[in-house]
């Protein structure tokens, strides 16, 4: 259970977040949306414990996240950044294999690592050097180190997993989350698709500016009247879900 | 081009004609062994006189100003070193500076130095004043010769050898053969156990190898290097003797001499009245 | 850990056992400057290991202390001595001479107590901890172990360091400046005091245990700040350490051997090139490969006389080290065409 | 005019490319499509004259681009990476700034960046630190450099564009492209969002393994078919135009 | 150029004049060590004006060094001596200083030529270009310039060559052992010579042009090599001339002034902290703080005397550009939150 109260946080003088209160049970994918700008990085790492609110709290089962060894929030919460980065030169299932830094366990951890770079199919890249893929094959690789770390009933926080990820490799990593959603775990997803969000996520926060302007079920927020209003740009529901309708059509004729 | 507010405080004016700058340690010590400190007027950092001498620098950081205020007349330097300072010699000629220079290496540089310096700095001017300066050069060239007359019975000092040590942990320096220690000890008929020249570094196990019968340590206060040397060296005899002047090739150095001839006497000496301890070794 | 580290550890071991025989066969006629192997009678081959010894942990020490500041301040640069502690120690050690010789001259209490220590390791540790606590201090931004500030802060407290070693020198009497200046050459004691070596051995020992556990820490630390943290690292308690590690290892160098520090810069590197970049096998590299230079570097210069004498240490480990980090970097770039840091 | 011609590129002995053949007319959007790892970025970089193929050439307009000066060839070509990266501290407009680098003419710079400001709307960001953005509002930065950079009738290679950005923020990307192309640009892009892909780009080209599977117009090259044996996951092609379809929705359910 | 940036350079200007002014004025009286302040006399005033020429040539030299090698290394240690410059040069003013003496001793031919020159600036500039052609050489990788390759062949020349030093100092009779000692200090020259000091302002000169034109390229090469060469960069072109202006002032420095690289260290990061890191606007901020440094160390050591005449400028340069760097770092910490280097 994610409890997020009257949350505020600001860079030096500038608000990023404005008293955001939200709050989901685990075994659910939530997915982030937001304009460019509007702080679902910033709150996805407030929910991971990595930064100190200046107001109010998070509580994941009731612990705050950010005041806990990091030793022990890693056995809580996973967390992929934005914008990986690795400054020495580690082959993929070395990179993976950082994922278990905090269990103690070396035979579970094997099997964890396995079981990821499976997930992720990333089988024929094991041995390859980081730095050497293609920026895709690199997301699924921090991808993977995330689901080597998460245990059973965590918290998952993924910042725009799917960036550079190419439809097949999107419909993976979904499943994935999914997976370990059913699993019982808490998957928080920042994204921009929104005909995914609507396919895939059971809740939508939506963030405008740093205040969390709805909250609810896709269809009840992702609404086109909404979309529109936000984005300048229309979405169709049809029977297929959600998909982008008009304008763009408009110039390419 | 008098300035009598630039004079230096302390120096009288037996010479007020001969101003003189040392640019070198060495030259300054027989300066001053001459009793001719009165007429410096600029020093290095290095040098050690007895009455104030304002600091002009040295060779490599001359601090020009200094020098042009002390208005000086000769210029003493002892290449080679880094090379001269770069304009020193055009200063010098604007300023009608006389600029000499002298090697000091060997013992016989140390003579012909002591020979060659009262004709320098002594003032013509006043009566007397390059003959007195003669004389005590003279003096102290006699001095020199005392202080290296071969020493009776040399040989039973043994294999010996003068070191420089620093501190417990660097290595010990040695003076070898064509240096001036090892001229010296030549001259005073003992048996340098470094038959190779030059200065070589000596770790502890050189030492030890080495084994000599007599040990010169020179050495201001590094007594944990000493209680090292005799750790080495069980069986020699040891000497440590308190000698900075030593260090400085030139006229200051007959002081050391003396005190190395001194200790060096002694180890011939206690040699002699222990046999024995000799033949066991 | 993989093939490739398990060879390269053994050819470091390898290196450094023929570095330890060679230096203890090794000997030479200092009358005449000969070179000769053999087994030698037990007065030098009690030298000889001490100086085995010394290398060894000095070494192991230096190059501990390098990989870990590498590490921490992310910088390739980085050595033992970027963060200004042998020119601390140094500052120290020059300030007890300068103390000596004012006890000469007559003065007393804790003047002439730093003085007495003049011989031994107390000012070198008492002055590079000092270092340590200021660049601590003056290293953080907001509260935490700054790469950036760390790195430089060092470099300009050991260049202040340096400066006032040369002001405290020319307050000397002439006659003895000249002497301070033997110990920035660094040396590979053969009789080494027993309290620096057993400082140094044991700070080895636990700086050793704490990296090597360290390492995958030190490995993810390398992924940005905040994924490393969560995966579980606690930055702030990892950098201390390293702080704390690199920095007691680097003291304790210095009291040991001076400061020799090359070794350290060039023995990370070295195992980097052999064994690439995961720490759990770049820490023993790194202690095993710094022994290795430094005792090689100490056997070399038994065996050479260009007519000085020994040596400076330092001259060695430049010498050797220097051109084969150079040969080792060009030829592994030749084989895989990349390489990074 | 674009021509590639038997094209083949390796990353040491790891071949990236293979006989690449295609050509487009200026004035398109030519989308570069394939899974990761096919070799976009590759092909991109190669076409934007930064790398000397091992067999094969590129001409733009008849010019072997890698064997210009790089001055002359930046006012051919500009070039978006995938992992843009800045190690000095610029504000916003200091960086945009800088794509006008080859240009002789101040005036004529400032109106070209002022105007890239304007089409991509950061004229609000414009003192802040590029450092101290959010990742699409970067993104949004380096676009705006190339478009400042750009000169009529020249060629556009933006590796993935779009990642990061929210849809309001897209459609205004692709807008601004569409320009381009309209007056007289070649505008390549690698990208992953096929549905765009297909509303957009008058061409497409197909990377499969580092070979060029297929090229010819959206509704040609990405049949729903063809989509389904390459990603595993079902298309339609609506009313709408291409839609992701079925297994997706199939998890939610 | 925005506001901040022009008020920076303003205040770094306002420095240099007021430095400039110090060094004319303060005097000392050599006899009694007192401190004075008045125009001098002509022939005094002509040794200051070269004292402040030197200063500012000097330190103008370092500055912009120092600040191309931060940017063409990517590394904020990076210093006018990271090449191994100025190591290089001393190597060859000590093999001149030896071969002097040799000559001394009879030997002929190029080692008299060499030792002619021992007294002006040809050793250290040949020593410095043979360094600077081997780094080159050395540092490339796959035919270009490569940062990494470069700082770590330059940092290990450069120890090469300090060893080497030691080595031909060893060679030398001790007596002269302790002067050499004196060079590594660093001078500012009241008297330079005329040859190094036209090179040294020729060199300025153009490399002030070559890298005030290459200002933006600078700030361009920052984005990353792909994006930067699609700009329009030729990195290629500009690390070669980056690398070329950098040794040439390096060398140019170490022939004017000796050793200084402090100075070089310095005067960048002070710069961007004051300035940001705008190229366009660090390329002259770098000459001027530079300049401004160097002249205000030889200002105030004009004016102090601990017992041993004028300290090393080394000395000066030190603790008056660290504590201001660490100063300068602390407050804008403070006030921003966020440094980037
Ligand atoms: N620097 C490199 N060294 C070696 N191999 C590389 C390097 N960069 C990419 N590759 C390999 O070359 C192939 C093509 O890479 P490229 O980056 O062009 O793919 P891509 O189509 O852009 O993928 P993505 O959609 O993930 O960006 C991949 O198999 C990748 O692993
Ligand atoms: N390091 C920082 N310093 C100052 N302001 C920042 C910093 N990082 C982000 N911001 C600002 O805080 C706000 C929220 O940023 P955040 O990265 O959380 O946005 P986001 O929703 O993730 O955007 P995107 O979709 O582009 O990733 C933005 O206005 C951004 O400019
Ligand atoms: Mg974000
Ligand atoms: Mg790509």
């Amino acid at each position: 259970m994610l409890n997020i109260e009257t949350l505020s946080f600001q860079y030096g003088r500038r608000r990023a977040l404005t008293e955001i209160t939200a709050s989901s049970a685990a075994g659910n994918v939530v997915a982030l949306v937001g304009r460019n700008g509007s702080g679902k990085s910033t709150l996805l790492r407030a929910i991971a414990g990595l930064t100190h609110p200046n107001a109010g709290n998070i509580t994941w089962r009731g612990q705050r996240l950010e005041r806990l060894a990091p030793l022990k929030r890693a056995l809580e919460v996973a967390y992929v950044s934005q914008r990986p980065s690795l400054s020495i030169d580690l082959t993929v299932h070395e990179l993976i294999a950082l994922g278990r830094f905090a269990s103690r366990s070396r035979l579970d951890s094997n099997l964890r690592i396995g079981q990821a770079i499976a997930l992720m199919g990333l089988e024929a890249l094991k041995d390859r050097s980081f730095h050497e893929l293609s920026a895709g094959e690199q997301q699924r690789c921090v991808i993977a180190r995330a689901l080597a770390q998460h245990e059973e009933n965590g918290l998952l926080a993924l910042d725009e997993p799917f960036s550079n990820l190419d439809p097949g490799e999107t419909m993976r990593v979904f499943d994935a989350l999914k997976l370990c959603a059913r699993a019982g775990a808490l998957v928080v997803v920042a994204m921009h698709d929104l005909a995914l969000v609507d396919r895939v996520a059971q809740t939508v926060w939506w963030l405008e500016q740093g205040r969390m302007v709805a909250t609810g079920s896709p269809p009840d927020v992702l609404t086109p009247t909404k979309l529109q209003e936000i984005f300048h740009c229309e979405f169709d529901r049809g029977p297929q879900g959600l998909t982008l309708a008009t304008r763009v059509s408009s110039i390419t004729t | 081009s008098t300035d009598s507010s630039t004079t230096s405080g302390s120096s009288t004016t037996v010479s007020a004609a001969i101003r003189v700058v040392s640019l070198s340690p060495g030259v300054t010590a027989t300066i001053v062994a001459l009793g001719a400190s009165d007429r410096l007027v600029g020093r290095t950092p290095w040098c050690e006189v007895p009455n104030e001498v304002p600091v002009v620098g040295s060779l490599l950081d001359l601090n020009a100003e200094a020098l042009v205020q002390t208005h000086p007349t000769l210029i003493l330097v002892q290449p080679p070193a880094q090379g001269e300072v770069i304009g020193l010699r055009d200063l010098a000629l604007q300023h009608a500076w006389r600029v000499e220079r002298f090697r000091i290496d060997s013992l016989a540089d140390v003579q012909s130095l002591l020979e060659n310096l009262p004709t320098l700095i002594c003032d013509h001017a006043i009566a007397n004043d390059c003959a007195s300066l003669k004389e005590r050069s003279q003096l102290l060239q006699n001095n020199l010769s005392s202080a290296l007359e071969p020493i009776p019975h040399a040989n039973r000092a043994g294999r010996t050898v003068v070191l420089l040590v620093s501190s417990e942990s660097a290595d010990a320096m040695g003076f070898g053969k064509s240096t001036y220690i090892g001229d010296a000890l030549e001259r005073m008929g003992v048996t340098n156990a470094l038959s190779r020249s030059g200065y070589p570094a000596l770790g502890a196990e050189d030492l030890a190898t080495l084994a000599p019968d007599t040990v010169v340590v020179i050495s201001q206060r590094s007594a944990g290097a000493i209680d090292q040397v005799h750790q080495l060296l069980p069986k020699s005899a040891i000497y440590p003797i308190h000698a900075p002047e030593l260090l400085q090739p030139g006229g200051g150095m007959i002081t050391g001499l003396l005190t190395l001839r001194g200790v060096l006497i002694q180890a011939c000496e206690s040699s002699f009245q222990s046999p024995l301890e000799k033949d066991a070794h | 850990m993989n093939k490739r580290q398990i060879n390269g550890l053994f050819v470091l071991a390898a290196l450094l056992a023929a570095g330890v025989i060679a230096r203890l066969l090794i000997g030479r006629d200092p009358a005449i400057g000969s070179v000769n192997f053999s087994w030698p009678e037990s007065n030098i081959l009690v030298l000889r290991f001490g100086a085995v010894r010394s290398a060894i942990v000095g070494g192991a020490c230096l190059g501990l202390s390098g990989l870990l500041l590498q590490a921490l301040l992310r910088n390739p640069l980085a050595s033992p001595f970027i963060l200004g502690l042998s020119a601390g120690a140094g500052l120290a050690a020059m300030i007890a001479a300068w103390s000596a010789s004012m006890v000469a001259a007559g003065a007393v209490g804790w003047i002439a107590f730093i003085a007495h220590g003049a011989d031994g390791v107390i000012p070198g540790t008492v002055g590079s901890l000092a270092v340590l606590i200021l660049v601590y201090a003056l290293g953080r931004r907001g509260g935490r172990l700054d790469p950036l500030t760390l790195v430089l802060t060092g470099t300009v407290v050991a260049t202040i360091c340096g400066a006032l070693t040369l002001l405290v020198q020319s307050l000397m009497p002439p006659s003895s400046r000249g002497d301070s200046w033997m110990w920035f050459m660094g040396q590979v004691p053969e009789l080494p005091s027993s309290g620096a070596m057993w400082t140094a051995a044991v700070l080895l020992f636990c700086s050793f245990i704490a990296s090597f556990r360290s390492g995958s820490a030190l490995d993810a630390a390398s992924i940005g700040d905040d994924e490393a943290e969560s995966l579980g690292v606690s930055l702030r308690r990892l950098r201390i350490l390293l702080f704390l590690c690199a920095g007691a290892l680097a003291s304790a160098s210095v009291a040991l051997c001076g400061p020799i520090a090359f070794v350290g810069f060039i023995a990370p590197h070295l195992s980097r090139l052999l064994l690439g970049s995961r720490h759990r096998a770049l820490v023993p590299a790194s202690v095993i490969s710094g022994a290795a230079i430094l005792i090689w570097a100490d056997a070399v210069r038994q065996s050479i006389d260009v007519g000085a004498g020994r040596l400076p240490i330092g001259v060695l480990t430049a010498l050797i080290g220097g051109p084969v980090f150079l040969m080792v970097m060009r030829s592994r770039q030749m084989r895989t065409g990349a390489w990074t840091c």
